[in-house]
């Protein structure tokens, strides 16, 4: 295995004179960031065993290579997310509640309740692109979109995030090969973290890590201890100045791991071995940065506890809220499908709209489906 | 017999086929170890082991494209498709290559292969977990589309397109997984490809359905009966390529009036081409246009799609119109 | 005016794209230098610089996956896939992520780019050089589907799916790449899509088609007058989708006695929609059942395939036969 | 660039006690098959030209790689090649005249008629897999066909072969990633001609050659030169002892270069800068072999002449029978679909036949069709 880029040791300390380039309170920020991941996570997962929400996906883990790579982006940059990237949302500001009202479906969800939970979509504060389902689509797009900033001259960088069963993707075969061809502003950044659903990463691919792909298109690629914020940031950090000099793409693997299901309708149990999750839960990265920051006078257990109650109430507030919004109009099953709705998609939504009347409410009742 | 879900019956059809025949291999994403999203594959790893039961990389179009491969060279491959919504991947594999092999190579290479995949809503999966694609393989000549929709049916049409000289795309009703439950027969049987399955017998109305669709057509027509005494004739088409036309144009001409049904939108879809045989062959016996009740042509919501998805009631307003005519 | 052919006027309406709007960008494999195999490209890269017509990777996924990146973001990319035949490694991206992204995304994201590829028979191009799949494609929402069948709609049709804000697949007739000529306005200039063109008037026999079987259809309307005085109503569909459903209504209405044709397979062909569509609506004014003329239900032959191909005089007797139902 | 396999020197010469493992009749056999694929390539060059046959792919340059590729396998190995490899079917005693069969899809065409011409297909004396237009979906064909073959302990070999622009395609990639993580006996031959149609290296990927592809796989690789035949052969048999030992499989990189057109269709004048092209015609590679033949005393302008005019007749020969046998028959649109025939397509035929008899083959003239 190549050896992994690590700015921060196990006990928090870093190497004399290093500066991460963060302020104490963005240093703060990064960490509240993992807390709130966090709480969204805890509060989540209880809403959906409560069947208060259909699905969610955990970031146990993986905290730390969401926030360490947002943290090395402007608000002018762009992200191509994968659905395990809250992180990256919230550490650049996107109101919880705006991503607790994708998780409820409703009527101000951005995606307007047509997508699976933790699907979002947002471009303000910062360009956080729609996630979709199928795995890899979204790595050309970013490549796509790093053309046009690099065709107009502009230094925006486009992150693309995916994770290890991602590379066996088309969109990572062709998307890697155009990027460096084109020398795209592109930063792509693989999430190892030990599985795709239940397949482990021996039975992914018989490469040597994942970094190592980029080779294979030309590109240079560095791997970094991803439960480590400050070295992922770093990476980053790099590979985007690389980026905005017109020297084009770089791949990043982080390696992490996986600590809660693939999803909530997942049970690890059957294919995580005990001792692999109990090996990586001493690595939790949530703690590495907090005993960083106390190294840095910057934690305190009074900060701690204030942070964590923050965190909380304000995922707890979001919820609520969300909770609370109603559910989208009929019409959303029509509207954007084009710019304009053609004739055809009319009729069908005046059929629906007075079957509906018809009916009354009442009979649209959810969970009719089975399973 | 066995009293078992439509799940349970896929299972017991994959441990029936890789028991009576060495070359019979399963593999795809998470269907080893895991048993596969939806346990479809539960325990076919353990009784038969890692070299006929594994897990894939993920790659759709390697799953597809070896399972070609596998085929022309003796082995019986039956691959899985997560989700039918993340078959394009694959769709070159399928469309260029599995379904013409035979043809272009005037039959010295051919594929018998099954591709499963669980098709359609009512899991709340939003745009991508949801879709039903069948109109997009129908459209393909060399290919076979299966759609099971009881327990009986999805063991035995799972054993026929194990066995079939040609790739067979299996598309499984998931709505219908734990819902319905049915005999089953045990060990080998199989029920015969382009064969339509009579659900329920009916003078005044013919309805075309599959799938998911099924039960809630025998809802709607089970209404019909009592609240209005029009008794449906209900036809499962279970096999959509190739079809048997014959059968379908005969149950049409029994009532001179009929509905399909599909979950998938309206326009290209497959009742399109029920609709237009029928029209096409015996307007002389009928008494009313045919009436198609399907999805809408939008891609698939997620909190609105119980508005999405063609219910009874719908189906009930349909045999009413086509009755009322 | 100027008198070009179809190749030409693609030429053409590419050139006054680009001129009037730095942020298309044309590109595809050989595309380049080289102009495309088909030269449709011709002289771009010369008149525009190697950043706005280029050369891609041989990978279709890629070329739409980076079309849609381009399309978000402020590009109006115009992507060629060299033959019709091989998008579907591109399927994905067209079906799952372009169709699709508006509608996800709630409108914060959108794809307004445009896929040239050159589909149909004629050219002895075997099963992967000659196929018509347009039938994939227009039961997919969100996406809408366009085929030229003349010089000027060539043009105005192509500077009008540039301008769209949706994705457009812009599917050309290579068989009529130089064998139709025809007058075709300079410099900017649109035809509507979702409009239908007449392009022969008539009260007995109304017959809908498009692209390369245009002229076919021409050609046996005439016969069918010259020989038997059986006026034709032939409309040029144009816009697959969305279609002009109306239109099509009143075109079938008009007559009362349809005939559709196309060179794709029949079964669940893009003709069972247009034959279901009228049979479902306007059974009232319908003399006779809707005949289809299309391709047989195979993969596309090489040699045999001006049998396979419907022509002249397929399409005349199809007249005959509805008109003396 | 990473340096080459090479064998023979360009006077033809090798090294001391270098053994090739080929008798002299073999050694013979290899350069009488680079004759004859010249002598197809240049009859069905005419013949397009003159509209005998509707289309032909030149294998002008290529032909050391694809001779001294099969001349490293058995009979029993399969080869999944791409329509650039005739020498692979012609060294394997695939007779001529099938072959011309195929340039002219008359009756005993084994495709029946319903490919382009060069889309050959044969099981025997070797299994040469039908060949498919769409690049690189073959790929994974074989990756399939040797697990097969390594499920049932074979030590059956599956060579596959493919171009640069091959390497793009989504069966590379998955094809490529699914061979090393089953450790399936396929050898992938990449032929690197230096352009896919009009598309050179440097547009296709910004890696360094092809071979180091292989790298984002875990698989092992060599690039050998392409106009060499005894290099090619080393190389593939080397890689096909790893496969048949269980050890796996290999990438090859043959570098070499297409000094004719893509196709009958294409003018390479438009792309390929002149002096590109005469370096490498200084590089001929059936020179190359003639020189080593000559160095070992089975060479002389006598069995140059014999051999030249033995190929080009056989080659003239087949031609003609296979232009005087007849086309194939109405049922052949229809057959082959299915194994057997559905009642749609057996009433699609019968419409087909009566109207056929109706309007008599006159009207069934070819070249209809405009372009
Ligand atoms: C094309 C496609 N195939 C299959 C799936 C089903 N699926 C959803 S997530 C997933 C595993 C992804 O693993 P990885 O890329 O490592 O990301 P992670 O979930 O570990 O963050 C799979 C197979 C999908 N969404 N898309
Ligand atoms: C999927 C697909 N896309 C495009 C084409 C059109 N095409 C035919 S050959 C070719 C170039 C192939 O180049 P390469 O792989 O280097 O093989 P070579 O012809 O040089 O031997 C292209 C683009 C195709 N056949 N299949
Ligand atoms: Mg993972
Ligand atoms: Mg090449």
């Amino acid at each position: 295995m190549t050896d992994m880029l690590t700015v921060i040791a196990p006990d928090g300390a870093t190497k004399k004179g290093f500066d991460a380039g963060l302020s104490d309170e963005e240093l703060v920020h990064c960490y509240r960031t993992m807390l709130l991941v966090r709480a969204f996570d805890d509060i989540s997962l209880k809403m959906q065993r409560s069947g208060r929400i259909g699905f969610s996906i955990p970031n146990r883990g993986i905290e730390a290579t969401q926030v360490g790579a947002a943290s090395a982006l402007r608000k002018t940059d762009w992200i191509f997310p994968s659905y395990r990237d809250f992180g990256m949302a919230l550490y650049h500001g996107i109101p919880t509640v705006e991503m607790m009202h994708n998780m409820f479906g409703n009527a101000k969800d951005s995606a307007k309740g047509r997508q699976m939970p933790v699907h979002f979509s947002f471009v303000e504060p910062i360009r956080f692109y729609s996630i979709s389902s199928p795995i890899g689509t979204h790595i050309p797009h970013a490549v796509g979109a790093a053309y046009a900033s690099k065709m107009r001259g502009e230094d925006t960088v486009h992150l693309t995030s995916f994770g290890d069963g991602g590379t066996s993707s088309i969109g990572f075969h062709s998307g890697m090969n155009f990027a460096a061809v084109w020398k795209a502003p592109v930063v792509f950044l693989c999430q190892n973290n030990g599985y795709a659903i239940s397949c482990p990463a021996d039975e992914q691919t018989a490469s040597d890590g994942y970094a190592i792909k980029a080779e294979a298109y030309g590109m240079p690629h560095t791997t970094v201890d991803g439960n480590d914020l400050l070295a992922v940031r770093q990476a980053v950090l790099d590979a985007a100045e690389r980026a905005r000099k017109g020297e084009g793409p770089t791949m990043i693997e982080s390696v992490t791991f996986r600590m809660g299901g693939h999803s909530t309708s997942d049970d690890p149990t059957k294919y995580v071995p005990k001792e692999l999750l109990e090996e990586w839960e001493k690595k939790d990265p949530v703690e590495r940065f907090r005993r960083h920051l106390e190294k840095r006078g910057l934690w305190s257990q009074d900060v701690e506890d204030r942070l964590r109650k923050d965190t909380l109430e304000e995922v707890r507030v979001a919820a609520k809220e969300a909770e609370d919004t109603a559910k989208p109009g009929l019409e959303t099953i029509f509207s954007d499908v084009y710019a304009d709705v053609p004739n055809h998609l009319r009729e069908q939504g005046e059929f629906l709209f007075d079957l509906s009347k018809r009916r009354g409410e009442a009979a649209a009742g959810d969970g009719e489906f089975p399973l | 017999m066995a009293n078992l879900t439509l799940i349970q019956a896929l299972n017991d059809g994959l441990k029936t086929a890789m028991a009576n025949d060495d070359s019979v291999v399963v593999f795809g994403e998470d269907v080893g170890p895991k048993g596969g999203v939806f346990l479809a594959t539960e325990g076919l790893t353990n009784e038969f082991g890692e070299q006929r039961c594994f897990d894939t990389p993920l790659s759709e179009d390697g799953i597809v494209g070896t399972a070609v491969g596998m085929a022309m060279n003796g082995l019986r491959p039956v691959a899985e498709i997560q989700f039918q919504d993340f078959i394009f991947p694959a769709f070159d594999q399928i469309v260029s290559e599995a379904a013409k092999l035979r043809y272009r190579s005037g039959g010295q290479y051919t594929a018998p292969m099954v591709i499963r995949t669980p098709y359609g809503g009512g899991i709340r999966g939003g745009l991508y977990h949801s879709q039903s694609g069948e109109a997009y393989f129908a459209h393909t000549a060399g290919l076979k589309v299966v759609i099971p929709s009881t327990p009986r049916d999805a063991k035995g049409l799972l054993l026929a397109s194990i066995q079939d000289p040609d790739p067979v795309l299996f598309l499984e009703p998931k709505a219908l997984y734990r819902s319905v439950k049915g005999e089953v027969p045990e060990g080998e049987f199989t029920v015969d490809l382009s064969t339509l399955r009579t659900v329920r017998e009916g003078r005044d109305v013919t309805v075309f359905c599959y799938g998911a669709m099924v039960p809630v057509v025998e809802k709607a027509a089970a209404q019909a009966e009592e609240q209005r005494g029009i008794k449906s004739l209900v036809v499962d088409l279970r096999t959509l390529l190739p079809l048997d036309e014959e059968g379908v144009l005969e149950a049409a001409k029994q009532t001179g009036r009929v509905v399909v049904v599909h979950e998938a939108p309206r326009f290209c879809g497959y009742g399109a081409e029920i609709s237009a045989l029928i029209a096409e062959n015996c307007i002389e016996y009928m008494e009313a246009p045919v009436k198609r009740v399907t999805g809408f042509d939008t891609p698939f919501p997620n909190t609105l799609e119980h508005h999405y998805l063609p219910d009874d009631r719908r189906v009930l307003d349909a045999i009413e119109e086509v009755y009322n005519f």
